[in-house]
């Protein structure tokens, strides 16, 4: 059996038990309602859940370029430079030890509960664990390629995206996964908490009136997201397989790609 | 001896106390059974513990029960707790001048959609005909929000309501407890399992529970300290949490009396103009089989 | 090549001083006195080769020249002025270890000074092809580092040298892992292109022949503390033939060489 | 010399982090009652320390965050590592994992209490549920940041794939494993604190929930001051692992 | 010299057999045909070099010999079985590039393969010193390859090598960043451990001084693709001298392969 037809049984098991558990009473409704039921719940609000997405994807598609275009950015900075990093690094990942989903409904005072916050909250949610992996990730640099570059005159700017950055690509790769996912989660735990709006806000609100088919067909759509953003990342991925080379993920990749290659298109 | 396991809905709220109170009395004991206290972080949650098996016998809102019973969840009401929403407020800044008519248009804080405060300021909307905004902000945002001005008005639970009005923060523009039509809002819930299997303890923890109501309301001062500590809160808040909601709370907790299903009623069409859908009839829920007999301390 | 406006006209383009340098390595065992006193002078349009034992700080002294470190003690001024910093207008390096960009192809990898500089696509691309030409790897410009061999590696990696074009080119060991008969060409190649362009070209080799072939002087190093022990100026005629090599002249100066080598070995 | 130094400047960043909260709440530019100032929250902190029930919760906590880490570590990394060795393993499974990872976790939260009840079973369990994802996503790509050449000259000498694991793997992946460590046992206090506000009867996260819900923020602040602590120690613990095992990074 | 489990009675440990060999890379761009229908036979004890012009396939070959790549078409036995996999006890290599592992120090890799077999503390130290004093590091055990000049990690790396002690040794260009006196003296260094402990070793060098110095046989292999199109007997006598360079017979070898690199490089 190939890995792919596997996993494509392991799904529709795992689709077959969401229907047959609670039909077959199982799993009390209020728990976990049957998949069918689900997606009747939201079609029949079709018109609201489409309206909650489009807030939740907003807020997530900026939060996601704050989080991962600023969080590789600076952490590909710090992590270059030896003083910056020794200094900051430690703080910056304590910083991220104090539990902000604490403080959240205290930050919307300033913050206000429209999307801004939940922007704010996700961003920082996401931005830390992707700065942080990248600038670890550009320790395992080889430095004589720095000295390379610098010995060619090459800037500090052109030294972070033509050799930092690309050197460290697996590891940004996997900063850009935890943090994109982080956002996704960040968005949608503070939409949960606070909001009146979009795809958490609707979980919630759902879940204080024991409507669960509701409150699934909310969580069918941060399924349905995590899916579009694990397609996302994957194509990125495939597009960054031949920065790899000489590493074991390239080495992954290339296969990979030779294989692919080989095989008919079908 | 047999433990029940009791799930609470917040700490800050006065079923805790009564929980408390009786374990402190040794009421439990007395009855020959243990109890083992669980706090939740909201009714929802309580009610979703009940259904999983992890607790026994909850407080929670009655139209959870109507709810659940949909959802596969089968409980009943078995001791009425509570007619009315007492020490619930709507309270503005005591620098602002609104009333409760200013409101409209205006953005009010609950804590969650759906949730009691909802189910209140819904019910002020239409008892008022006036139109606001219900601004989510969970618990620990009410105040906060309110203080900086995000919004002009909150729902705010006691012992809160009466803190902020005590400092002079706040003050009351509406007080639910006297507003709103006397509704059975919360009960002592059970499984219908748990009632068939064990009637033995449900009998014997209601007993406890208003055994323990009883020695409140007999004992201000030591309920007043027990308040203070409990909230951690000063004891003037906490005498006023006790004149203002434990004085008030159903005494007999039967569920045998005339009033009861109409009551009950009354709570439900609330619910469903929050929004709860698919609810059944008062008297689906209602369990008589038990009288509460007060433990003696 | 590009103008300089760094250099004053007292000190013409290409000019190395060296005064009294000396280089520390701290480690955490101890202290390494890498390099002591070192003095040199290399006037433009020279061709120097170091030689010395391995571990003599060869490397080390390139890297200085190159602003890739900094001495402990002593200066240096490249064209007149210090060098603080590396600047490719001024100095190019060939690393010992080839040093290529695993992600990037064998042309890529030649393009990217040019790219730094922001050299127009096309125009980067014809030098990149003519320099991976004079390195024997025509045709080889699609592949990666990984894709090559040792020796084809380090080629793109003097290809990548030769295309910054800047006054003073310092070679580390950039024909060690090549075959003889492609060193030969190389080395002629690199005469004719030093010729060409009047550069100042230091060079370190191991093949005292190479060294003594390819210079106009020879500065032999010693070990644990690196010293100059030697400076030789290799008087044989431009151009040089395969014929010298076996002449009196040349077998004198490698013997000269080749007596210090092994005394310090 | 310089590690002095740079201790000094963190503690200066540290004390003028400080200096500013007290600063803000003093001269009313945030409102005291929304955020009290630095001493009055540190005044709290001391006092909540001294109360035995809180002592107790914090240990109760502690037991679960760290039972909880000390579970899903160990899982985590080794079915990352599975996943980055074996080819077959991870078509199957990666893309799964990946996507469990991207759900909000807090949503399984009345799951844990269906299968584990309320108790120390269903703290653990979600705390090694909101970890074990991130540890298998660092694993992986730390695995796959490893040079081939070392692998090979490992292959080279015969190790068998227990000795390559701890003898290149471990080392040369170092930095980004301590990260995802740090990373990790961040995710792992939220899902267990989490977990204590969902449902509990004690623990600090309880506490925390009931401070926030009665505004009381002095306790508050101190309480998640009180969890940033155990937090930073554990990363300055991760730390001082790291610069004893970096020293060759230059 | 550990005892050797698999081989059978009839190949005596140390025995090389490569049949019609062929290496073919899928790159991005084409197939490489890096290696063509190479036979050859070592057998148990010969000092065999292998030269070629850069890029000819020769640490492809030796990769094979090693089981750390599988021929494309064709079989390899070592001492008379297959080598599907890196087999320590039968086969070692010292790679062209010297791969240390950086956060190893000196001493601790050297000592690797030896942790790799458990082999007891004391032990294992003592043997990484009496090797890393061969090489002549003796003094910098401490010291992490960051901190160590090109030629001395690559003596780090040999010594790495000649640690481990296996029947077969296959060495890439072991000398190649040394000054020619350490060159001298680890070849012969190398020879008295060869003529010590019978091994074959298989040595791959572009100085063609140095292939005839050192082998039994000269292997001299042509490029793209990779064949063999000679295969010398040195029959100088041993123990090899200096003063062999400067005889006919010596010049004649090289020449003759000289004449070979000359066509194909
Ligand atoms: N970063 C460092 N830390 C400590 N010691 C160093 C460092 N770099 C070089 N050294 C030491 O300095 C000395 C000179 O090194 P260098 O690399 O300059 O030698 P080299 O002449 O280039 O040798 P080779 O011919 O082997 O390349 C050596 O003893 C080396 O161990
Ligand atoms: N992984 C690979 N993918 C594609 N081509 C490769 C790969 N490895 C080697 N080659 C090609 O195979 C040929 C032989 O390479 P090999 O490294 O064996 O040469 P070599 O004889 O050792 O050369 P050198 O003396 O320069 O080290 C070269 O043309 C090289 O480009
Ligand atoms: O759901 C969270 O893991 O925060
Ligand atoms: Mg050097
Ligand atoms: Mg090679």
């Amino acid at each position: 059996m190939t890995a792919a037809t596997l996993r494509r049984l392991i799904v529709i098991g795992l689709i077959a038990l969401w229907e047959l558990l609670p039909r077959a009473g199982l799993i009390p409704e209020l728990f976990l309602p049957s998949l069918s039921s689900t997606l009747a719940a939201g079609w029949n609000e079709a018109g609201e859940y489409g309206h909650a997405l489009a807030v939740t994807l907003y807020e997530v598609a900026i939060s996601m370029a704050f989080a991962c275009g600023g969080g590789i950015l600076l952490g590909a900075i710090v992590g270059s430079l030896p003083r910056p990093r020794i200094l900051i690094m430690p703080m910056v990942s304590s910083l991220y030890a104090v539990p902000l989903v604490i403080l959240y409904p205290v930050f919307t005072v300033w913050l206000g509960i429209g999307s801004e916050s939940k922007i704010a909250f996700a961003s920082i949610y996401g931005f830390l664990p992707t700065m942080l992996a990248t600038a670890a990730g550009i320790q395992t640099i080889d430095p004589q390629l720095l000295l390379a570059a610098r010995s060619m005159g090459a800037t500090l700017s052109q030294r972070l995206v033509r050799v930092i950055i690309p050197a460290a690509i697996p590891t940004v790769l996997s900063g850009l996964r935890v943090g994109g996912a982080l956002v996704i989660v960040g968005v949608v735990v503070s939409e949960m908490l606070i909001s009146s709006a979009g795809i958490g806000y609707l979980i919630s609100r759902y879940r204080t009136i024991l409507d669960s088919p509701h409150v699934f067909a909310g969580v069918l759509l941060v399924l349905a997201m995590a899916i579009a953003f694990n397609a996302a990342i994957k194509w990125i991925e495939r597009k960054a397989a031949i920065w790899q080379t000489g590493t074991r993920a390239g080495q992954n990749a290339a296969e990979e790609i030779s294989t692919t290659t080989l095989q008919p298109a079908t | 001896a047999d433990t029940v396991r009791i799930g609470l809905p917040t700490k800050t709220y006065w079923p805790t106390t009564i929980a408390e109170t009786a374990v402190r009395q040794k009421l439990f004991e007395k009855e020959g059974i243990a109890a083992e206290l669980t706090i939740y972080r909201g009714g929802a949650e309580t009610f979703e513990a009940m259904a999983a098996g992890a607790a026994d016998v909850i407080l929670d809102a009655t139209s959870l029960v109507s709810a659940g019973r949909k959802k596969g969840v089968n409980s009943k009401v078995l001791a009425s707790a509570a007619t009315g929403y007492y020490g619930w407020q709507l309270m503005t800044l005591s620098k602002s001048t609104l009333g409760v008519k200013d409101l409209a248009g205006k953005k009010v804080a609950i804590t969650s959609a759906g949730s009691g405060s909802d189910l209140l300021a819904l019910w002020t909307q239409q008892d008022k005909k006036i139109e606001f905004t219900r601004v989510p902000v969970g618990g620990g945002g009410l105040v906060p929000n309110l203080l900086a001005g995000n919004v002009d008005a909150a729902v705010v639970y006691s012992p809160l309501s009466f803190q902020i009005s005590k400092s002079g923060e706040a003050r009351t523009i509406l007080d639910f407890s006297k507003e709103v039509p006397p509704n059975l809002a919360a009960g002592w819930i059970a499984l219908d399992k748990y009632v068939q299997d064990k009637p033995q303890m449900v009998q014997k923890t209601l007993n406890a529970l208003y055994g323990a109501l009883m020695f409140m309301r007999a004992n201000k001062d030591a309920s007043v300290k027990l308040i203070t500590e409990l909230y951690e809160i000063p004891a003037e808040i906490a005498a006023l949490e006790y004149e203002n909601t434990i004085l008030k709370l159903e005494t007999d907790g039967s569920m045998d009396g005339a009033k009861i299903p109409e009551q009950l009623q009354l709570a439900l069409d609330m619910a469903k103009a929050g929004g709860m859908k698919d609810l059944g009839p008062a008297a689906e829920i209602i369990s008589t089989q038990f009288k509460p007999v007060p433990t003696k301390p | 090549m590009q103008p300089l406006a760094n250099i004053t006209p007292l000190k013409p383009a290409g000019a190395i001083e060296v005064r009294n340098v000396g280089q520390i390595f701290k480690t955490t065992t101890q202290d390494v006195i890498a390099l002591e006193d070192v003095s040199l002078d290399v006037k433009p349009g020279r061709f120097v080769v170091l030689v010395g034992p391995s571990g003599c700080g060869k490397s080390t002294l390139l890297m200085m020249m190159a602003g890739l470190r900094q001495q402990t003690s002593g200066t240096i001024t490249i064209s007149g002025a210090p060098i603080p910093e590396p600047d490719p207008n001024r100095v190019g390096v060939v690393f010992q270890e080839a040093s290529l960009f695993p992600w990037l192809t064998a042309e890529e990898n030649v393009e990217f000074p040019l790219a730094l500089r922001r050299v127009a696509k096309s125009e980067r691309r014809a030098k990149a092809q003519d320099a991976l030409k004079l390195v024997g790897l025509d045709g080889f410009g699609k592949r990666h580092p990984h894709e090559l061999s040792g020796g084809m590696k380090q080629r793109v990696s003097i290809a990548r040298g030769l295309v910054q074009d800047p006054p003073v080119l310092l070679m580390d060991e950039p024909f060690a892992a090549l075959d003889e008969q492609t060193r030969m060409t190389m080395g002629d190649e690199l005469l004719r292109i030093w010729a060409a362009t009047g550069k100042t070209v230091v060079f370190v080799t191991h093949s005292l022949t190479e060294a003594v072939y390819l210079a106009d002087e020879v500065i032999v190093m010693s070990p644990r503390p690196g010293r100059i022990v030697d400076h030789l100026q290799v008087s044989l005629p431009r151009p040089r033939t395969y014929e010298m090599l076996s002449g009196d002249a040349f077998g004198t100066l490698r013997d000269r060489i080749w007596r210090h080598i092994r005394k310090s070995a | 010399m310089r590690g002095l130094g740079v201790k000094a400047a963190r503690i200066a960043i540290v004390v003028a982090l400080f200096a500013i909260w007290e600063i803000l709440s003093r001269s009313g530019i945030v409102n005291p009652r929304l955020l009290p100032s630095a001493s009055d929250t540190l005044a709290t902190l001391g006092e909540l320390l001294q109360r035995a029930s809180v002592r107790k919760d914090l240990a109760v906590t502690a037991t679960e965050v760290v039972t909880a880490f000390a579970l899903a570590v160990p899982v985590g990394a080794l079915i990352g590592f599975l996943i980055a060795e074996n080819r077959y393993f991870a078509d199957v499974a990666k893309p799964l994992l990946f996507f469990a990872f991207s759900i909000p976790k807090s949503i399984f939260l009345p799951m844990f209490i269906l299968v584990f009840g309320v108790g120390f079973a269903q703290k653990v369990g979600f705390g090694f549920f909101s970890t074990i994802f991130i540890v298998i996503m660092s694993t992986t790509t730390a695995v796959e940041s490893v040079k081939v050449e070392h692998l090979t000259v490992a292959r080279s000498y015969g190790a068998t794939p227990m000795q390559t694991a701890f003898r290149v793997y471990l080392p040369s992946m170092l930095p980004v494993l301590l990260e995802a460590l740090r990373i990790s046992m961040i995710f792992n206090l939220t899902g267990v604190i989490l977990a204590e506000m969902y449902a509990s009867r004690d623990g600090i996260g309880h506490q925390i929930a009931t401070w926030g819900e009665n505004f009381q923020m002095k306790q508050l602040l101190a309480g998640v001051l009180m969890i940033a602590v155990i937090a930073i120690a554990f990363n300055e613990l991760v730390r001082w692992v790291e610069t004893r095992c970096s020293h060759w990074r230059t």
